[in-house]
């Protein structure tokens, strides 16, 4: 049996052998060695999780290493972690990575040179290694080593295009928000390591799940901090703003680490936590709250958006607000479940994007789209089923997920309020996305005539796992059907169940009734259907008619809907030219007036005596020979006490 | 005969060697006879080592002027060497008109 | 036998640093040395001494007289600037330090007629003194090496001439 | 002490010091014959029975000759110089173990000047010593000629000093000690019952570079380039005459004596023989005939030398001595390091 450790060591040998040789060695060496070591961790992840599902999965399995750092009291232990949750990240982590690296050959082979390319698979590969360890971490510290690795490939990978200015400032503004984030993380830890006096997952649980009254009081604060990690990396409100400028990346970056997998770490640690926010009310409150504004803001915004990959992104927010309005009706297991089943539809929309920007050679406005779909007919046929699956038409993928967070939301009761949220953001979801296919795919081709003669299918590199992903888009839902296709019906939540253990003081709530069930998915089919419908007729049919009218007679609220509600300008005038002031004042006064001014007039008084005193050093040996006696002997008198 | 050296001779004649040999280091202007007096207040130093350690009756003292008078031939070939160079290019070796590195 | 050596000793060092002439002074001081070598027998040193006239005797003195024949200098000769205050603060500065030693030996308890303590056999053997360096100084032992070493390679680059001339 | 005591310390000490210079006088004699022979010319063969007096004669000559000081010398060292020479010789022998030992009033005495713990240390100190005496007769001498003659040998010894020491470490290293009497004791004996100890069998490389530089040390061919007639007319003792020249003469024959006399002893057993075990008066006198004997050998072999080979460049020298008598007698004492360690394996 393979050892844990090995499935991030390969790709990071991957990265090592492509950082270090891939620019002599060439494109092919490149590909081979990228998609190789991504194929060999997928082996190596498979291999290992084969067996551990086949013999249930009840116990989790954890390799120690030894020991990683002790100082006093702290004690860490460098050992991965195999257990249903973790099982289920590495699964679709590593699948899903190795499509988007098999994708990458075809996407990136024509306009990039020899040394780009070797730098992109390297980075990939490295984020690979990053994600595995963030997934496999069996300690709340090296967990961050893997969090913190995944967002310098998040940076590195969306500035890939350093010499254009916008894709440099989009890789600096998604690492620091993440900062901002990764501040909120890190006090979380020290919460922890104050409170439990460990890092480890499983002592920290334990301890919590065994004593929730000792610990309770603690847990709010700390659950709160380790949430705002969650929210700069899973791009919430009022973090967001990284996701959509970091689309300036390749696109299958924007696929892998912005739809598929980083992005999702935040749901991933919130569910890992679940002991530690079940027990804390009130933050959990707040996740549910953030969740569901996230997903009705990023939606509203996704619907006026005219670039291709930004209405995916935007979707994807929308999307994460749903994974955390999931978590924070306390259905993790709805979560999770969105969390795989949006890797695999929102993988296969980014990359179908992909296809559509390849084949009209980089231009992303959906307005000089249109009718592609008899020239990319296997890129149309994918992206159809894909949105489909976001939509939420049953039975693929989205509308078994969807349907669980939408259960979930309504069996936490209260006034139904996130429901209803959820309900209509589900809508908004599926007509923003026909609105997408709609003006990409169908009516007549609004291009250049130079960009039509230049439309083609992707190669087969690209269109296979758009394939793949596609009928996994349309299969992936089946293992999590709700209760009422039976008792035993839902794999994936018997999968899960031992990562949720049950908490003393923590009332679980209690299963819909059937018919309840069967009426919440009737509603949510129909708003889905309605939105699609309606999305499909002002645009494919109406060719956007009606939305202008609408538009221009309420110019204002649409240009604000069009300009993101100008968060970004908000947040400009609040903190960066704020902090720009600051940082200039403290550079001009603090640096420049006080340290340097303190620096230099020591140097000039030490220039200054050593003017004067320079005169001392005669040259003459047999002065500093007697200069030298004399001090002896005064130091031997004063030693005496005779001075 | 010989058990019966005071240790206070011994020290007055390394404290007299000593002062002979400052007397040279200070008042000669012949860069090689500053260093032999050097190397004579090096003496007069072993010569109290040697004292101490035989009156303690350890080997100690032995050990040290071992050492003392190794590394007395390692800095004798550098500083002979010195004077070499040095003498090429002044042409003297007295210490007086040798003053290029002041102020 | 102790005073006789140390007479001689004193004397000669002396002459060393009396004697304007420097071929005459290394001489002196090579006396000097031969009658501290006999200082340090009677001090239960019997190899120190050896080591001192090969190493010094033998060859830091022999250096020395290589260097004055080598740059053949000539006698000190009496300089016009006499530097009248250096030499007083000098002379000053050793008549002080001189009256420091002597008190500073009164007042310890140095001063005392003590026999010294030592079993000449034990002290003086040379396998002994070996097992001692060996084992206790080993780590000095292999500085001091290179510093030897290091002495040789850098006396070497000092003296040498260039091979091509400058400018 | 009683004043046997004190009879027995002269008796040790003086004699050796009386008799090598008495040894000279016909040493000087042999060289001239072997020299004759080995150039195929008869040799002195007129002032007595096949010329043996003829060295006397020449001893009487030197005393008598006028004595030439040059008026630019410094007298004082000048006339030090060649004493300290002849001084130096004579000393190094105070050590060297000639005989077995002789009883005398139920006290064994052990046949040698000073029987001291640091022998063969004290011999190197001398050798050291015997440096001044070349370079003051160089420098005192006021003469262009002496000084580089003098300059020349005191680099030629010091050089092959270091060879001839690091080599000799590999005996002491062998006997554990300094003192020739027990470098003696350990060559006593066999192996096999018919291979006798010495320790040329064990260390060759080591004799042959102790032997070489003894060579180089005694200022001999094919190493006499202080005294290198065509180029510095006599070197060092260019403006020596009569007997301080004589002094000269002598010290270079006693030096020559002295240095078969350490290879006899560090290497070749000393007065010991395999299956020789001395007693009474009888066995010293055989002890000291044996030492003799094998000090004869090597200062023939001396005189051999020194009428086949020619002599060395200054450079050739220094070479040699630096750069491979030096680097051997290391690997000499890596030898001999090895040789003892697994002795002492085999020993325990």
């Amino acid at each position: 049996m393979i050892a844990l450790w090995v499935i991030p060591v390969i790709p990071l040998v991957g990265f090592a052998l492509n950082g270090l040789l891939g620019t002599r060695l060439g494109k092919g060496f490149v590909s081979a060695v990228g998609v190789g070591s991504a194929g060999l961790a997928t082996l190596a992840a498979y291999s290992r999780l084969i067996p551990y599902l086949s013999s249930g999965g009840g116990t989790p399995v954890i390799e120690p290493y030894g020991s990683w750092i002790v100082a006093g009291s702290l004690s860490i232990d460098l050992s991965f972690r195999l257990d249903p949750l973790s099982a289920l990240m590495l699964s679709f982590v590593t699948f899903v990575g190795f499509l988007i690296h098999v994708y990458s050959v075809g996407y990136m082979h024509h306009d990039e040179t020899d040394a780009g390319y070797a730098r992109y698979f390297a980075y990939l590969n490295l984020f690979l290694f990053a994600m595995l360890v963030l997934v496999l971490a069996e300690t709340f510290l090296l967990m961050f080593v893997g969090w913190e690795g995944v967002g310098l490939c998040s940076y590195l990978l969306v500035g890939y295009y350093y010499d254009r200015e916008y894709a440099a400032a989009a890789g600096k503004k998604a690492f620091v928000v993440n900062r901002i984030g990764d501040f909120g993380f890190l006090l979380g830890m020290f919460g922890l390591f104050t409170t439990f006096g460990s890092l480890s997952y499983s002592e920290v649980f334990g301890k919590a799940a065994s004593n929730p009254a000792l610990y309770q009081p603690a847990l709010t604060l700390i659950c709160l901090c380790l949430f705002v990690g969650a929210v700069g990396k899973s791009a919430q409100v009022p973090l967001y703003v990284w996701l959509p400028d970091a689309m300036a990346g390749p696109t299958p970056v924007s696929a892998l680490i912005h739809a598929a997998t980083m992005v999702t770490a935040g749901v991933y640690m919130v569910t890992r936590c679940n002991v530690l926010f079940r027990l804390a009310p009130e933050a959990m409150a707040v996740v549910a709250g953030i969740g569901a504004f996230t997903a009705i803001f990023a939606g509203t915004i996704a619907v006026a958006q005219n670039d291709i990959k930004k209405v995916l992104a935007y979707s994807t927010v929308s999307q994460l607000g749903y994974m955390f309005l999931a978590c924070g009706v306390g259905a993790y297991v709805a979560g999770m479940f969105h969390v795989m089943t949006h890797a695999f539809f929102k993988a296969c929309l980014f990359l179908g994007s992909g296809s559509v920007i390849h084949a009209m050679g980089g231009e992303q406005d959906m307005r000089k789209m249109g009718g592609l779909k008899s020239k990319l007919p296997i890129t149309f046929w994918t992206f159809l089923v894909a949105t489909l699956a976001i939509a939420g038409i049953p039975p693929l993928a989205g509308f078994f997920s969807k349907d669980a967070i939408l259960a979930g939301a309504f069996e936490a009761g209260g006034l139904r309020i996130l429901w209803a949220v959820g309900l209509f953001t589900a809508g908004l979801t599926a007509f923003y996305m026909f609105r997408l296919v709609s003006l990409t795919f169908f009516g007549r081709f609004r291009g250049t005539p130079d960009q039509e003669h230049h439309l083609h299918e992707s190669p087969p590199s690209m269109t296979l796992p758009l394939i793949v992903l596609a009928i996994l888009s349309v299969v992936g839902g089946w293992v999590g059907l709700p209760a009422v296709f039976g008792e035993n019906a839902n794999v994936f939540a018997r999968f899960l169940a031992p990562v949720l253990p049950g908490l003393k003081g923590v009332e679980e709530h209690a299963a819909l009734p059937h018919a309840t069930e069967w009426a919440l998915m009737a509603v949510s089919v129909l708003v889905a259907a309605a939105g699609l419908l309606l999305a499909w007729s002002w645009y494919a049919r109406g060719e956007g008619r009606t939305p202008a009218r609408i538009a221009a007679a309420s110019p204002g609220v649409y240009a604000l809907v069009a300009d993101k509600f100008r968060i970004d300008e908000l947040y400009g005038v609040l903190f960066v030219k704020p902090f720009y002031w600051l940082s200039r004042t403290l550079w001009k006064v603090v640096d420049v007036l006080l340290i340097d001014g303190v620096l230099n007039a020591g140097a000039f008084v030490v220039e200054l005596t050593g003017d004067l005193l320079r005169f001392l050093q005669t040259g003459n040996v047999r002065n500093y020979a007697l200069t030298f006696l004399l001090g002896l002997v005064a130091l031997l008198l004063v030693v005496a006490g005779w001075i | 005969m010989i058990g019966t050296i005071p240790l206070s001779e011994v020290l007055i004649v390394s404290g007299a060697l000593f002062c002979i040999g400052l007397c040279g280091a200070l008042l000669r202007r012949n860069a090689i006879q500053i260093f032999l007096s050097i190397e004579l207040m090096m003496n007069s130093a072993n010569l109290a080592i040697l004292g101490y350690g035989a009156s303690l009756g350890t080997r100690e003292g032995q050990i040290v002027v071992f050492f003392v008078i190794a590394i007395a031939a390692a800095e004798a070939a550098v500083g002979l060497a010195i004077f070499v160079a040095l003498f090429r290019h002044t042409e003297t070796i007295d210490v007086n008109r040798i003053n290029l590195l002041k102020w | 036998m102790f005073e006789v050596f140390a007479a001689v000793a004193i004397v000669f060092a002396a002459l060393m640093v009396l004697s304007r002439n420097p071929v005459r002074s290394v001489l002196s001081l090579v006396v000097a040395f031969f009658a501290l070598a006999g200082c340090y027998v009677l001090l239960f040193s019997p190899f120190i001494a050896v080591i001192q006239v090969i190493v010094y005797a033998g060859a830091i003195l022999v250096l020395f007289l290589f260097v004055l024949m080598l740059l053949n200098v000539g006698p000190e000769r009496p300089e016009k600037t006499g530097r009248p205050i250096q030499t007083l603060l000098s002379g000053i500065a050793i008549v002080l330090f001189a009256g420091f030693l002597l008190s500073a030996l009164r007042h310890s308890g140095s001063a005392a007629p003590r026999a010294l303590a030592g079993e000449p056999n034990v002290l003086g053997r040379p396998e002994a003194l070996a097992r001692e360096l060996f084992s206790g100084y080993l780590l000095h032992f292999e500085a001091v090496s290179i510093l030897l070493l290091s002495a040789l390679v850098g006396a070497f680059v000092l003296a040498r001439r260039d091979r091509e001339p400058r400018g | 002490m009683t004043l046997l005591d004190w009879t027995i310390l002269v008796l040790r000490v003086a004699l050796p010091a009386l008799i090598l210079p008495a040894i000279v006088t016909p040493l000087v004699w042999v060289e001239r014959r072997v020299a004759a022979f080995i150039q195929d010319r008869p040799g002195p063969n007129r002032v007595g029975p096949f010329g043996l007096l003829q060295s006397p004669a020449d001893i009487l000559k030197l005393f008598m000759k006028e004595e030439v000081v040059p008026t630019s010398v410094d007298r004082l060292l000048f006339f030090l110089a060649p004493g300290l020479a002849v001084f130096a010789a004579l000393s190094t022998f105070a050590v060297i173990p000639y005989g077995s030992s002789i009883t005398i009033h139920g006290e064994e005495v052990p046949l040698i000047g000073a029987n001291v713990s640091i022998g063969l240390l004290y011999v190197f100190a001398i050798t050291s010593i015997s440096v001044y005496a070349i370079v003051l007769a160089g420098w005192s001498s006021n003469n262009k000629f002496s000084l580089m003659g003098g300059i020349r040998s005191s680099a030629q010894i010091i050089s092959y000093e270091l060879a001839m020491t690091s080599a000799a470490a590999g005996v002491i290293l062998a006997a554990g000690s300094f003192r020739l009497n027990d470098v003696v004791g350990m060559q006593a004996g066999t192996w096999l019952g018919f291979v006798p100890r010495w320790n040329v069998l064990v260390q060759p490389l080591g004799f042959l570079i102790f032997f070489v530089s003894a060579f180089a040390e005694t200022n001999r061919l094919p190493f006499d380039l202080p005294e290198a007639e065509a180029e510095l007319v006599a070197g060092y003792h260019t403006e020596y005459s009569a007997m301080h020249f004589g002094s000269y003469f002598l010290a270079e024959y006693i030096n020559v004596i002295v240095a078969s006399a350490m290879t006899t002893t560090l290497y070749f057993g000393g007065w010991s023989l395999p299956g020789f075990h001395p007693s009474g008066i009888l066995g010293a006198v055989a002890s000291i005939a044996i030492f003799a004997a094998k000090t004869a050998f090597f200062v023939l072999i001396f005189i051999w030398v020194r009428w086949t080979l020619p002599r060395f460049r200054y450079d050739q020298l220094m070479t040699l001595g630096w750069k491979t008598l030096l680097p051997l007698s290391l690997v000499n004492l890596f030898w001999a390091a090895a040789i003892e360690m697994w002795r002492m394996g085999a020993g325990h």
